[in-house]
């Protein structure tokens, strides 16, 4: 009998021992190193699920990169017409302030995307560190930490959004996105800290790592060598469902009133139609646009995160006709 | 005596990305009713895939190519899944690998055996009679059925399973690694019990298991599979004394007993393999030390070793032989 | 279990173990052996009683001298396929104890002849391989060459070939006799079953639940036990040669 | 055998004593925390408003009402803080001035209760039952339509979704009121129009709130069955000839206990959604007033919300784990 662990290491492995048999020199060597790079691309590629959701965001990462050397008109100069209907010249017509729709559409793009990715990666990093410490820590620093993230857990996202939204408001001062992203990190990352504590408990047991401690390895040593390759699979995946909250969770600090209005994203979209009331009076161009690509975006990391959860869980594993299985008896 | 189960050429392979990998290659073998019969292999000799395939309990990717499993004069490969459903449990039963984790965890025991009646049309009231005295046969206290089972220690969740699967006393039980997991006297015990009740009973009993020791210790009739294919069977005082092929012969020799002298002869090389189709002659050429190179060109078909009751699977017979 | 419930699940158990001398612990599940042999590494700490290791009592050692003290009692677990890291090779496996006790030859060279040790030749072609591509036997002789690494004084194996297929016990149990022989060191055999502790064990200990029961010189007890569990022991022992008979 | 888990139970009372404590000392440092005070943003906030026509003694009496007091101790102003609480003395608030804040919070938590229990409620019966569709159903059409339509309803910007439907339903289609929690001129009491008009006006609310929190329920439920389709006991009620629906039954409420786990994290989930919904929707729940509370920085109000909103989650938390311990019988095992 195979345990678990094993069958999912398999898999990642698969590809890590590919690349090494083939012998490196010259240009091999940089097209090896290439390929290493994106192994872990090709992992995602082996689910449905999460290959779809890669070409979505693939997608609208070229659009935003698109926004940033490139837009029709300055995204927030009032030059038009106030609320004209999508026509040739405004591909999405103007805003009820006469800024052009489709201009901060491509220009909010890289701002939304950036506030997803730095609120995902720094709020994984955290959640990562607290879960990992907690899980190999002695019980004490255990259950003390596990009490803090229950707190954080249980507390309702939006209070806490709202009153780190009124402590940055009261600073009355433009620090950018900032407070923004800092609200969203120290909102978003006990859920992950919690995964990560439990997987962290359970690779910890396993004897392999207490086979590192017999021979001497140091705790820190056993963290970086063992136990982050072993859990390499779950950081990836809770990265994408931080990403998909911070994306929505900019959209509720907006929305609230808590954010920076001033600058253009798809949060402040909304907030601005919304607020002007764009869906009373039929500007539908104004208001689903920003709410259909932020959930296009959102809807990318969410299948990320389940496609990835889908193939480093093999109890969740999807038989795809021709998959090669090894008789174990 | 007649025969109760019949596996007539059958091959069992699974899907892979490159087509499919055979597991089982031309399996023949015929049960005489009421007895209890070994099947002994090592991992990748296709056991527990053989045991699925028997009881038509295969799951994807693991599937059946051909062959016939006659059972009770009919093809059980065959059979509707409601048929299926229905024989199951009333005519055959198989207690799993690991049967301590085989209970439904929030379900109290008594629940789950009244759900065996209602599956089968049986009226639980009148039925718990045959609960009492099945449990009575396990040797298992009435109290287990207020029980959920992880209140219950492993042996006992063990004993519970085969009492589940006897409950309605089928005329086949196939065990699928019946102890593994269990702890050494327990083990003991529950073999004796298990035999005991096949005995009272006079079901036929079919045991695959990769532990020799103790399928030589309650078996009637042994069979060994290697690769996929069986290389020798027969009674067991036979396939005991004097075994026709080298397989059997080398793991006999090389299992440790108490008292017994260490064998310092030939022994056995490598690990075990699975069936290789590119493998033209013997399956079992890779580890055989007396192999010789007639044994890389013939595959060995099985031949008549002692009487009409024993087969061998080996060219080299009995030439090998010390 | 618990921490709690294993450490109470030995009680009073006096136990010698003499240079370069392979020592059978026997007993059924529950027995507490699994417990002595963590309690032995310090993995858990005795609540009463004392390690005595070269004359020096080695049970509430910490820090740098725990670490010493475990380079020079390694431990062979029951599962190869949980004992190897999936991630790394066997090279790294082993390389790992050489670097950490600071091993001060040729760390290559020394990786090759720990393999070669455990008779897996020639090492070229397992350094670069994953425990995936093992096969239990394998593992579990990796798993020995990566123990034997730190150059430890003593061996725990615990339950070594219980895991494995029939055919690979033999092997890896001739394993531990060469090791001793060649390598001097004496090795702690825990494991449930007489058969093979018969085997290959000078003398043993047999623990029921917490507690030494009997102990002395294998031959003897396998021959003429005193105590009913060891009676027991060796009639649930299997034996291919000794039918159950039902009336 | 069958007895309660008591040790589990003491268990998540502490957890739930100690989570609350915590909470409480949040909600206690961060006004302490906030630049300067918040009195004097407040003050400074009303002074510009009003053109300078406020008395210097409101800030006092300002700093007063929050508790704030630079001559005393930090913990003599956490204690009379506890003190005030348990006499359910919460402050008065500053946009409803002069109105207690217990007062506001009395009237507006039923309403806001009403519509998180009854849209969890709807939420968690369909979403397992979409959920254990696609589960026991997986690969086929249906499982790829409701996971992909629940993984998109999940990022769905639940705001938007329902300013959607405000717009449909009620702007456009007339079909049900725009706001409020019942119609002007019935009267509250246990009469058949006022439990009509009610139900009438929580429909959009709790539609919308169901649908942003479906997903979650489904793939919980998805993902916890298919598991159980591949265990050992699954195939052993197989072996036994079980019929198909007694087999699903299993596998459903193997999956149904780890996924009541789900619900009781998600309270906290569902709270957010709803101080969402009620104000878009004008719903008099405590959300409405918690905007009202962030437009005018009025700090006891927010405080007040906030105290209440972690005891209705705590409690909510509770109970499921409490009910969780009674009806898995694993858990019993777990809390010794």
């Amino acid at each position: 009998m195979t345990p678990e662990s094993n069958r999912r290491a398999i898999k990642l492995n698969v590809n890590d021992d590919a690349l090494k048999e083939t012998r490196v020199d010259g240009i091999s060597a940089i097209f090896s190193s290439l390929k290493k790079m994106f192994a872990p691309v090709h992992i995602l590629t082996e689910n449905g699920k999460s290959k779809f959701g890669l070409i979505l965001l693939l997608a609208m990462v070229a659009f935003a990169v698109v926004g940033i050397f490139y837009t029709p008109y300055a995204p927030n100069a009032y030059l038009f017409k106030k609320s004209m209907p999508p026509s040739y010249n405004h591909l999405l017509g103007t805003t009820g302030y006469g800024q052009d729709v489709f201009s901060q559409l491509l220009a909010g793009a890289a701002p939304t995307l950036m506030i997803g990715f730095s609120v995902g990666i720094l709020g994984t990093l955290i959640s990562v560190f607290v879960g990992v410490v907690s899980g190999f820590a002695s019980k004490k620093v255990n259950e003390i930490i596990n009490g803090i993230v229950n707190v954080f857990l249980v507390i309702p996202g939006v209070l806490l959004i709202m009153l780190f939204g009124a402590y940055f408001l009261g600073l009355k001062q433009n620090m950018g996105y900032l407070p923004t992203v800092i609200i969203l990190i120290s909102t978003g990352w006990a859920f992950g800290a919690r995964t990560f504590r439990s997987v962290t408990l359970s690779v910890s047991k396993r004897d392999y790592i207490l086979s590192s401690i017999l021979i001497g390895e140091r705790k820190l040593s056993i963290i970086f060598r063992q136990i982050i390759k072993s859990i390499m699979p779950v950081i990836v995946s809770n990265f994408f469902f931080t990403a998909m909250y911070g994306t929505m969770g900019l959209t509720f600090v907006e929305y609230l009133g808590v954010g920076n209005l001033q600058q253009v994203n798809w949060g402040t979209m909304l907030y601005w139609a919304i607020n002007n009331e764009a869906y009373l009076v039929g500007e539908w161009w104004w208001i689903l646009p920003p709410a259909i690509l932020i959930s296009v975006l959102m809807f990318a990391f969410i299948l990320l995160n389940f496609g990835l959860d889908e193939i480093a869980n093999p109890a969740l594993k999807v038989f795809k006709k021709k998959k090669k299985v090894i008789e174990r008896a | 005596m007649s025969t109760i189960l019949e596996i007539r050429n059958l091959n069992v392979g699974y899907e892979g990305e490159n087509g499919t990998t055979k597991i089982i290659n031309n399996f023949n073998l015929k049960i005489e009713e009421g007895v209890i019969f070994g099947i002994a292999g090592e991992s990748g000799s296709g056991k527990s895939t053989l045991a699925q395939a028997i009881y038509n309990s295969l799951r994807y990717p693991g599937i059946i190519e051909s062959g016939e499993v006659i059972f009770d004069g009919k093809d059980i490969l065959k059979l509707s899944k409601r048929e299926l459903r229905r024989i199951r449990a009333v005519d055959t039963t198989f207690i799993p690998q690991a049967a301590m984790n085989a209970l439904n965890p929030v379900k109290r025991i008594g629940d789950q055996f009244n759900d065996v009646f209602e599956a089968h049309g049986e009226d639980i009231e009148e039925s718990q009679s045959r609960i009492q005295s099945v449990l009575n046969m396990v040797r298992l206290s009435p109290e287990v059925l207020h029980s959920y089972p992880h209140e219950l220690s492993g042996g006992m969740r063990q004993r519970t399973v085969i009492a589940m699967a006897l409950v309605l006393s089928p005329k086949l039980v196939i065990l699928d690694e019946p102890t593994t997991g269990l702890d050494v006297l327990v083990e003991h015990d529950i073999l004796r019990d298990i035999k005991r009740i096949q005995r009272q009973k006079g079901f036929t009993m079919l045991v695959i298991t990769h532990d020799l020791s103790i399928l030589y210790q309650i078996s009637d009739w042994i069979a060994m599979v290697y690769a996929g294919e069986i290389t020798e069977y027969g009674k067991r005082e036979d396939m005991l004394n004097s075994p026709l092929h080298p397989y059997n012969y080398l793991l006999l020799k090389s299992l440790p007993r108490i008292g017994a002298e260490r064998y310092d002869g030939i022994k056995l090389i490598g690990a075990p393999s699975n069936y290789s189709e590119t493998n033209k002659g013997c399956q079992f050429i890779t580890r055989c030390p007396f192999s010789k190179n007639e044994c890389q060109i013939t595959h060995p078909e099985l031949e008549a070793g002692y009487g009409n009751d024993h087969y061998y699977r080996c060219v080299r017979t009995p030439d090998w032989k010390p | 279990m618990t921490r709690s419930e294993s450490v109470n699940a030995l009680q009073n158990v006096d136990m010698e173990l003499n240079q370069n001398e392979l020592l059978g612990i026997v007993g059924a599940s529950g027995s507490g052996k699994s417990t002595l042999a963590r309690i032995l590494v310090l993995l858990y700490r005795p609540t009463s009683g004392k390690i005595i290791f070269e004359g020096n009592d080695v049970s509430n050692l910490k820090g740098k001298n725990l670490r010493k003290y475990r380079s020079q009692i390694q431990m062979v677990f029951q599962d190869p396929y949980a004992s190897l890291d999936p991630f790394h090779n066997v090279e790294w496996h082993i390389k790992r104890p050489l670097v950490i006790t600071k091993y001060d030859g040729n760390i290559n060279e020394r990786i090759d002849s720990l393999l070669e040790q455990v008779k897996l030749t020639p090492p070229s072609q397992y350094r670069n391989k994953f425990p995936h591509q093992l096969s239990g036997g394998q593992r579990q002789r990796v798993y020995m060459a990566r123990a034997l690494a730190t150059n430890p004084k003593v061996l725990i194996a615990d339950e070594p070939v219980s895991m494995l297929d029939v055919s690979l016990r033999i092997e890896i149990l001739d394993l531990l006799l060469s090791i001793k022989k060649s390598l001097g060191i004496s090795i702690i055999y825990i494991t449930h079953d007489l058969n093979t502790v018969s085997m290959i064990t000078d003398r043993i200990y047999v623990l029921n639940q917490g507690r030494v029961v009997e102990y002395g010189d294998t031959k003897s007890i396998v021959t003429n036990p005193r105590d009913s569990y060891t009676q027991q022991l060796i009639k649930a022992a299997p034996d291919p040669y000794k039918k159950i008979e039902v009336d | 055998m069958t007895a309660l888990p008591i040790k589990y139970i003491i268990k998540r009372i502490v957890i739930f004593i100690a989570v609350f404590f915590g909470a409480l000392t949040l909600n206690f440092m961060l006004p302490r925390l906030m630049p300067g005070n918040p009195a004097e943003i407040v003050y400074e906030d009303l002074l510009r408003d009003s053109g300078g026509d406020i008395n210097i003694s409101f800030l006092h009496q300002l700093e007063a009402e929050y508790g704030i007091s630079n001559n005393k101790p930090i913990w003599i102003q956490f204690f009379s803080y506890l003190n005030d609480l348990f006499h359910g003395n919460l402050g008065i608030s500053i946009a409803f001035f002069p109105v207690p804040v217990s007062t506001i919070l009395y009237e507006a938590l039923p309403w806001t209760l009403f519509l998180v229990i009854s849209s969890i409620t709807i939420s968690f019966f369909i979403g397992n039952r979409l959920g254990r569709y696609a589960g026991l159903n997986r690969n086929h059409a249906g499982d790829l339509i409701i996971d992909l339509f629940s993984m998109f309803m999940a990022a769905f910007p639940a705001f938007v979704l329902a300013f959607l439907m405000l717009d449909i339903f009620s702007v456009y289609g007339k079909l049900f009121p725009v706001g409020g929690a019942f119609a002007v001129g019935v009267n509250m009491g246990l009469n058949v129009p006022f439990i009509v008009s009610t139900l009438y006006h929580a429909v959009l609310p709790v539609a919308t709130i169901t649908l942003t929190s479906l997903g979650g329920w489904v793939l919980g439920m998805r993902n916890n069955i298919i598991p159980n389709v591949n265990s050992d006991y699954i195939g052993f009620s197989q072996n036994l000839g079980l019929k198909d629906y007694q087999v699903k039954r299993i596998a459903y409420r193997n999956a149904l206990l780890p996924n009541l786990t789900g619900f009781s994290m998600s309270i906290g989930l569902s709270v957010s959604g709803v101080i969402i919904e009620e104000s878009i929707f004008s719903y008099p729940g405590v959300g409405m007033y918690m905007i009202t509370a962030i437009d005018d920085l009025d700090y006891p109000l927010l405080q007040g919300i906030f105290l209440m909103v972690i005891i209705a989650v705590l409690v909510g938390n509770l109970i499921v784990d409490i009910l969780l311990g009674i009806l898995d019988p694993r858990i019993k095992q777990e809390g010794d």
